[in-house]
């Protein structure tokens, strides 16, 4: 046997999480690797069979860790449409700001990662750091850190506190300042173009066909974005532009795409988007209702049928497949994770032939989260 | 809707389409439907209507130019159900394929990797299928298994 | 006689001394990389703590004899290696040997290193050994050429010798050794192993590398090593260009002391100097160090060494 | 009692070569290879070695048909002498256990012997010529065994090539000076005369594998019997340099040179491609897969070294370049003999299919770590000293360019180094069923690695034993005492090494004596948490393409470079010899024809 | 020096210095890095990650366990050098928490592994987690952090337990 095996997982820093690739490495180049799933596997499309439509609620949250809203969104979502329920104008708004806000303190978790598998240990410190003062903002609307359980189906929870938008804006116009200091420590470091462009590279014209989505996808030139695609929530209303591959802003256009670099570029791009994205939200925030009237949720029955709801999520498309009996509990609930297909097929496709040192980038450029492989 | 147009049957279900097909010819709808813009296979979700005794297998496919979600749903017999692989068409089925196998028990012909993929030393029942109880399961065997007895020792 | 006992007590308090303020450094290193991380960092002490832990840890796990060669090896060279070095003027063994044993002496922990790390039979650790060694290929050969500069121009290889040679200037003073000593502080970067060139070690791609399967005593003794590694590459870089430190001559006891403050300072300085870099670089990949060393370094070093020679022989 | 040596060696040859047995022949050539080295003890008397006499004389002339063949030994082949002859018992021990049957391998050993012999005696060109072609003809028999059309197609046409530069050299000086006595010869600085010692010293730089005539040596290391390999990179490429130190400095070859180019360029080139065969052979090295062809780069790159002292010139260098030859025909045999050893047990040559070797054979493992330390110029082996004053000489005579090679080749040894300590002796414990090699192979092994620690605590007596070479020569030596050596720049305290080495691991040892362990198989290891249990087997034994990452800079630029071109003259020596081939077309009259028209060429070329 | 004295000398050194695996088994792995980071800082407190099980000290249960990972748990608890601790963050390896009828995940951690300090909450707050290292700090330096120790006595058990747990006792082989 001339190559020997590796095991990136589930006990190892390279890794994403708790899941494992199996890699064959011949020298320094990786010939084969399989990916191996399973460590986090509870059985949630098993449980949300067995318990009723408001229980799942707390449950959802739990399938994806770094960014739990979207579950409760695209179940929230998915559940509205089967009941056929119109949410207030102002449950929308609050929504969108959470949403937003969970997908800056993910891309802020995911940057920082990378640094770290990069080696640069400042910046995960950094980042983790201030992605820390999200989850203060989280707690206070929501009572919680990290499982908010504040999206249901039919609004939000609770309404937003009075003084909650000056502890945003603040937070928000910190995060800028901070992102300035990310540039110089890593997106404009000479090492890191060195590093990663041309690495983990998504061959041209296959990313639709194996199914990669969300900055993945807009880091290999399609301008893909469900919140445009598909307007959930009010993002009909909001002023954004999809950011893609070639348009980097004030970033250096270095590579031809569809790589480390670009995907990380994309993703930094994309938080400075969600900053303005939340101010809008927070202007054009209307007054109201915060959640319709619910039924009795022991004996709340939802009227049979199937339906398919997607958010995008800071990893990508997060879809919610909801089949109904008409009974109290739901016949089965399918999760379409983003990392389903970024970390199984595509993964091991294009580790093959990586260089052995690259292994941890790419799967942190790919921002792999298993749990929602595996749910 | 652009899917029902392209496939010439199927009904429109909350905006999306929906196309019930025979086992056979599912492959040439999901075939065709690629051909025809609906490049993106978002996922294959199976439902077990125990009632019925059948296995409803779900290809949900997108079409980023026509803006449209389209679901193929095959009906399978709940005894010894077995489908045709269709990862050459879009290779992320390969793995949606190992799980529905291990979880549903389905066989896929044609899927060569239908190995363990979520569980390991898995013999029970699959345990997705609507006759397998989770709650007793976890009764059984988690719950049975004894505390550690410690001895009375001012040692440890 | 009494002259003979008299230098084995001074060897002896020197190395300890020595390795003491190497195992301060690493606190000290951790404090500095914590205030650039924004944060509070450990105690300066922690160094102590940590080896103390490993070294009084129940049980050691070992893959065999080879395997705890490296424990023998590790730290038996840099102890024999720091032997060899003046510090702060005070040349202890400095007068047997010379920069090349010096360069030769440094080896042997590296080597009994690796053989530990083969010896465990985990391919990370092999990589990691790989890496080191090709690390050591890369930094070696700008080193060298700033070392041949230094040799030539002293017309000496005793590192005592270019101590003593530096009392009316110090090297870094002179135009071409500013650019050698510049060469020769990128090369301290990678035998100190801080980043760009943490490459052995990267925890994210190989599992801390070497070190994957040490633990207990074999990795306490590592990590005395460590310690003395981080005295002994800055204490040569302070000897080659930085005169060593000396800048009293009459010695006298309070000369003692003062030099000994000078080196200790300056080995700070360029301790800290490779941190403040450490902290605000990613890592290469290994051939990209390479490269990095022998394209760029190594023509820069080149410069120099033709630079002294064509001002020794005219 | 000269020709006794000589008869009782050449009888011995063929009293093996009808012995079937190879232990009983083992037994006869170990006997029979003890009288040189009997010899070389007797001569020790006066050249340094003082243990025994028992009055061997020191010259002797001998003619057979009208032609006189002079013999004397002189300090420098004494000093050679002690190089190779002490070599060859322990190979003869090893030979012992390594050949079951007699193949050959006995008898032709014995005829090289011979000839190496009447090679060091040699007084005059025409003697040195005899033997020389007579060595060249056995170990081509020798290289034959090994029955690989490669090796033994490259192995003829460089032996041919040598034989036809040396004999061209020795046919001008004749042409010039009408003697072939050494000392008779008297070198003016004209152009016959300077191309006779170019391409004399060309002719000996082919049996020491220098860098662009070395092409043979991968193909015939990786190809004999491990034994005559380990003679053949130990003793035999030494016999290059022997004649390089005949020509340079015994004859005034390097002081005719500089006069002829009225600079020091010659020699400056000489050991420029010194430092470029250490630098290029390493990195060829730490590139290759088959453990024998890794230790013939390695050969190629260490025998640079010597080159480089002797193209350096001073004494300083010459010291360093003879105890480096001496310290490689020790380390390099030991390191042929063991990968014999792991040969033996396991049949396989390829690094990376071997692993784990070291926990069956510990003792192999010792010897080869200790050549490894010598070979790496470790200060724990004798290998330092002599690498320390080649660097010194260099850096004192201000050498910019040779002096970072040969570090920087010195460095990439580190990195083959390990490539064989991991990849053969460590890693994962490839092979269950294999044991300790046999105890002569072991004991051959140790013999052969004791030189090199006496050496490094006392090198003094190494520079003894070539001082009077050196003082004859009108070198010069280095002041040292038995273990300090001083050269102009500083100066190097073994006792201090070794003594401050000791007192160093008092602290690592009281850690290591004071914290109990416990020893766990390998299996139990770091797989990222994945229990060993459940694959069943893991490959983990990264010895394949090792060093790819650098391998991915350089190759590019070597391939360009020198391989390429050793491959296209491979292949024109394949061409060549197939021309060749039909010459032979197997009747006697065809040759006598032949070696009629040569000689007719020979000649007229003489008279013209 | 006798053993009391070396005991506690170790038992000094390992209070400050506790490093910790890198090892993320469940959704509790989400609250360590605010923990590791420049907010809360363990670093004060002597503690680190580490690469591999040889080096670490502590291991962390994060989160539920389920049949697999606690395979790999309890490969990489008895890789570690002792003294080691055990760590459990959250309610599921307290008594199965959400996940309480779930099939694939263990329950109760206590039957398979000797646990020193358990967290509650779901996620605990950074500040329990804080909470709890500086718990096990005190129980080592009173000497009553001594799992690793229950752990060699009573081995036999807590092997029937595992086995029970991955299936071997339930007349199946695994891994065929």
């Amino acid at each position: 046997m001339k190559e020997y095996e590796l095991f990136i997982g589930p006990q190892h820093p390279g890794v994403t999480g708790n899941m494992m690739y199996h890699l064959w490495v011949d020298g320094d180049t990786v010939t084969k690797a399989e990916c191996n799933v399973g460590y986090l596997h509870r059985g949630f499309e098993k449980l949300m069979e067995s318990r009723n439509w408001m229980q799942n609620v707390p449950l959802v949250c739990r399938i994806c860790v770094p960014e739990p809203d979207v579950n409760e969104m695209a179940y929230a979502m998915a559940v509205e449409q089967l009941m056929d329920w119109e949410i207030p104008e102002r449950a929308k708004y609050i929504r969108v700001v959470i949403l937003e806000l969970a997908r800056i303190a993910a891309y802020l978790m995911s940057i920082g990662s990378y640094a770290g598998s990069l080696g640069i240990y400042t910046l995960p410190q950094w980042a983790l750091g201030d992605r820390d003062y999200f989850l203060d903002i989280f707690e206070q609307l929501t009572g919680a850190r990290v499982y908010h359980i504040y999206i249901w189906p039919g609004g939000v929870r609770w309404d937003m506190p009075e003084k909650l938008p000056g502890l945003i804006e603040k937070t928000l116009s910190y995060t800028e300042k901070r992102l300035k200091l990310y540039d110089d420590v890593l997106f404009k470091n000479r090492i890191f173009f060195d590093r990663a462009v041309g690495i983990g590279k998504i061959p041209k014209g296959k990313a639709i066909e194996w199914g990669v989505t969300g900055p993945n996808l807009r880091a290999c030139g399609y301008g893909y974005d469900i919140r445009k695609l598909e307007p959930y929530a009010v993002y009909d209303d909001m002023d954004f532009e999809v950011i893609k591959y070639p348009e980097l802003g004030d970033f250096d256009v270095l590579s031809d795409g569809c790589d480390a670099y670009t995907r990380m570029i994309v993703r930094r791009l994309e938080i400075e988007q969600s900053i303005s994205i939340v101010r809008q939200a927070l202007e054009k925030m209307p007054e109201g209702e915060h959640i319709i009237k619910h039924p009795n949720w022991l004996k709340w029955k939802v009227p049979p049928g199937y339906a398919f709801k997607r958010v995008e999520s800071s990893k990508g498309e997060y879809g919610y497949f909801v089949v109904s009996d008409g009974s109290n509990k739901p016949v089965r609930i399918h999760v379409r994770g983003p990392s389903y297909t970024h970390g199984v097929n595509v993964a091991e496709t294009i580790l093959k032939g990586a260089n052995m040192a690259d292994v941890s980038q790419i799967l942190f450029s790919l921002d792999v989260c298993p749990p929602d492989i595996e749910r | 809707m652009k899917a029902i147009e392209i496939i010439g049957k199927g009904e429109e279900m909350h905006g999306r389409a929906y196309i019930p097909s025979g086992r056979e010819e599912a492959g040439t709808i999901i075939k065709k439907l690629k051909e025809n813009g609906f490049a993106h296979f978002v996922m294959l979700s199976c439902v077990d209507w125990i009632d019925k005794n059948e296995f409803e297998l779900v290809y949900h496919m997108w079409s980023y130019e026509h803006k449209e979600h389209a679901m193929i749903s095959v009906r399978l017999p709940r005894d010894n159900p077995s489908m045709f692989s269709m990862h050459e068409l879009f290779p992320q089925i390969e793995t949606y394929e190992r799980e529905i196998h291990e979880m549903y028990g389905i066989d896929f012909e044609g899927n060569s990797r239908l190995t363990p993929f979520l569980l390991e030393g898995w013999h029970d029942t699959p345990p997705m299928r609507k006759d397998f109880d989770s709650k007793k399961f976890a009764e059984d065997v988690f719950d049975s298994i004894p505390e550690i007895k410690e001895e009375e020792d001012e040692g440890i | 006689m009494v002259d003979f006992l008299i230098k084995i007590a001074v060897i002896a308090l020197y190395t300890t001394i020595a390795m003491l303020v190497g195992i301060l450094f690493m606190g000290i290193g951790r404090k500095i990389v914590a205030r650039v991380h924004n944060r509070v960092g450990p105690p300066v002490y922690q160094g102590f703590i940590d080896i103390a832990k490993l070294l009084t840890k129940k049980t050691n796990i070992s893959h065999g004899w080879i395997y705890d060669l490296a424990l023998l090896f590790s730290l038996t060279g840099i102890i024999l290696t720091i032997l060899f070095l003046p510090i702060g003027g005070v040349k202890l063994l400095g007068t047997e040997g010379d920069a090349f044993l010096v360069l030769y002496l440094l080896a042997i922990p590296a080597l009994g290193f690796a053989l530990g790390a083969g010896a465990s039979g985990n391919p990370n650790a092999a990589i990691g050994v790989m890496r080191a060694l090709v690390m050591m290929l890369s930094y070696e050969l700008p080193f060298v050429i700033t070392m041949i500069a230094l040799m030539i121009y002293y017309d000496t290889s005793s590192i005592a010798q270019i101590v003593e040679l530096q009392r009316a200037r110090w090297a870094i003073m002179i135009p071409p050794f500013m650019l050698a000593a510049a060469v020769a502080d990128m090369a301290l970067q990678g035998m100190l192993m801080e980043a760009p060139f943490d490459i052995p070690t990267a925890p994210h791609e190989i599992a801390s590398g070497p070190m994957a399967e040490f633990g207990g005593k074999h990795l306490g003794s590592l990590m005395l090593y460590k310690a003395g590694t981080i005295v002994a590459y800055t204490t040569l870089f302070v000897d080659l260009f930085l005169g060593g430190g000396v800048v009293m001559h009459d010695g006298s006891i309070l000369s003692y002391i003062v030099n000994f403050a000078v080196w200790f300072l300056l080995i700070l300085l360029i301790f800290t100097l490779s941190l403040l870099i450490n902290a605000s670089f990613p890592r290469f990949r290994i051939e990209q160090a390479f490269k990095f060393y022998w394209k760029y370094e190594a023509l820069l070093a080149f410069i120099s060494l033709i630079w002294v020679y064509l001002m020794v022989i005219s | 009692m000269l020709e006794l040596i000589f008869t009782a060696l050449l009888v011995a040859s063929f009293v093996t070569l009808f012995v079937k047995n190879g232990r009983v022949a083992a037994v006869i050539s170990l006997i029979a290879s003890l009288l040189p080295v009997a010899a070389i003890i007797d001569w020790g008397n006066e050249f340094g070695l003082k243990i025994f006499s028992f009055g061997l004389e020191k010259s002797m002339d001998f003619s057979i048909a009208g032609i006189t063949m002079h013999f004397s030994v002189t300090a420098l082949a004494w000093f050679f002498g002690v190089m190779i002859f002490f070599l060859i018992p322990p190979i003869m021990l090893f030979s012992y256990s390594f050949f079951e049957k007699n193949r050959g391998f006995f008898p032709f050993m014995l005829f090289l012997i011979t000839a190496v012999f009447g090679i060091l005696l040699a007084s005059d060109f025409l003697t040195l010529f005899f033997f020389w072609e007579l060595m060249a003809a056995s170990s081509f028999i020798l290289v034959y065994m090994g029955r690989d059309r490669k090796a033994i197609i490259s192995y003829l046409s460089f032996s041919v090539l040598s034989a036809v530069l040396i004999l061209t050299g020795i046919a001008l000086i004749y042409s010039q000076n009408g003697t072939l006595l050494f000392s008779n010869v008297a070198f003016s600085a004209d152009e016959v005369t300077v191309s006779a010692i170019i391409l004399m010293i060309a002719g000996f730089a082919v049996k020491s594998a220098l860098m662009p005539l070395h092409a043979w040596a991968p193909f015939v290391y990786s190809k004999a019997d491990e034994p005559f390999v380990a003679f053949l990179s130990g003793g035999l490429s030494k016999m290059g340099y022997y004649g390089m130190f005949l020509m340079l400095f015994a004859l005034p070859g390097a002081k005719i040179l500089q006069q002829y180019f009225d600079s020091t360029v010659a020699t400056y080139i000489l050991a420029l491609i010194g430092a470029i065969s250490a630098f290029i052979g390493t990195l060829l090295a730490f590139m290759e897969d088959d453990l024998r062809k890794l230790l013939a780069y390695s050969s190629i790159a260490q025998l640079g070294y010597i080159a480089v002292g002797f193209g350096i010139g001073s004494s300083l260098a010459i010291t360093g370049a003879l105890f480096q030859a001496f310290n490689h025909a020790f380390f390099k045999s030991v390191l042929f003999l063991a990968a014999g050893a792991v040969a033996y047990r396991t049949g396989k040559w390829k690094i990376s299919e071997l692993g784990g070797v070291a926990y069956k054979m510990p003792f192999t493992f010792m010897a080869a770590l200790f050549s490894i330390f010598a070979l790496a110029a470790i200060p724990i082996t004798s290998g330092f000293a002599a690498k320390w004053l080649l660097y010194e000489a260099a850096v004192s005579n201000k050498y910019i360019f040779i002096t970072p090679i040969m570090l920087i080749a010195s460095v990439g040894a580190f990195l083959y180094s390990f490539r064989i300590l991991y990849g053969v002796f460590l890693g994962e414990n490839r092979h269950d069923d294999i044991k300790e090699a046999p105890l002569p192979m072991v004991a051959g092994m140790f013999l052969l690695v004791m030189p090199l620690i006496i050496f490094l605590i006392f090198p003094g007596y190494m520079l003894d034993m070539m001082h009077s070479a050196l003082v004859n020569a009108g070198i010069g030596t280095v002041s040292h005492t038995n273990y300090v050596i001083s050269t102009g720049m500083a100066s190097y305290n073994t006792i201090a090494v070794v003594v401050g080495m000791m007192i160093a691991m008092i602290p690592a040892f009281l850690i290591y004596v004071l914290r109990k362990h416990r020893n766990i198989d390998f299996k139990d290891n770091f797989l990222a948490g994945e229990p060993y249990e459940i694959y069943g087997h893991i490959s983990m034994h990264a010895a394949n393409n090792f060093y790819k990452p650098i391998e991915d800079v350089l190759m590019p630029y070597l391939r360009k470079g020198a391989t390429s071109f050793y491959m296209a003259l491979y292949n024109a020596m394949g061409r060549v010899s197939k021309t060749v081939r039909r010459i032979y077309t197997g009747l006697s009259q065809d040759y006598a024809i032949y070696v009629a028209v040569f000689l007719l060429i020979i000649m007229g070329w003489l008279i013209w | 020096m006798r053993y009391e004295e070396w005991n506690k000398i170790s038992r000094i050194a390992s209070r400050k210095s506790l490093w910790m695996l890198h090892f993320c088994t469940g959704c509790g792995a989400v609250e360590l890095p605010p923990v590791m980071t420049s907010r809360y800082d363990m670093e004060r407190f002597g503690m680190g990650p580490m690469a591999t099980p040889r080096q670490a000290d502590v291991l962390l249960i994060t989160g539920y366990l389920t049949v697999k990972t606690l395979k790999r748990v309890v490969n990489v608890y008895e890789q570690m050098q002792s003294p080691k601790y055990v760590i459990s963050f959250g309610s599921c390896p307290i008594n199965g928490g959400m996940y309480w009828d779930s099939y694939n995940t263990v329950k109760r951690l206590d039957r398979y592994l000797p646990v020193d300090v358990y967290v509650g909450g779901c996620m605990p707050r950074p500040e329990g987690v804080m909470n709890a290292f500086l718990e096990l700090m005190k129980l080592i330096d009173e000497g009553k952090a001594r799992g690793w120790e229950k752990y060699q006595k009573y081995y036999e058990q807590y092997k029937r337990n595992q086995k029970m747990a991955f299936g071997f006792e339930r007349g199946k082989n695994e891994g065929d």
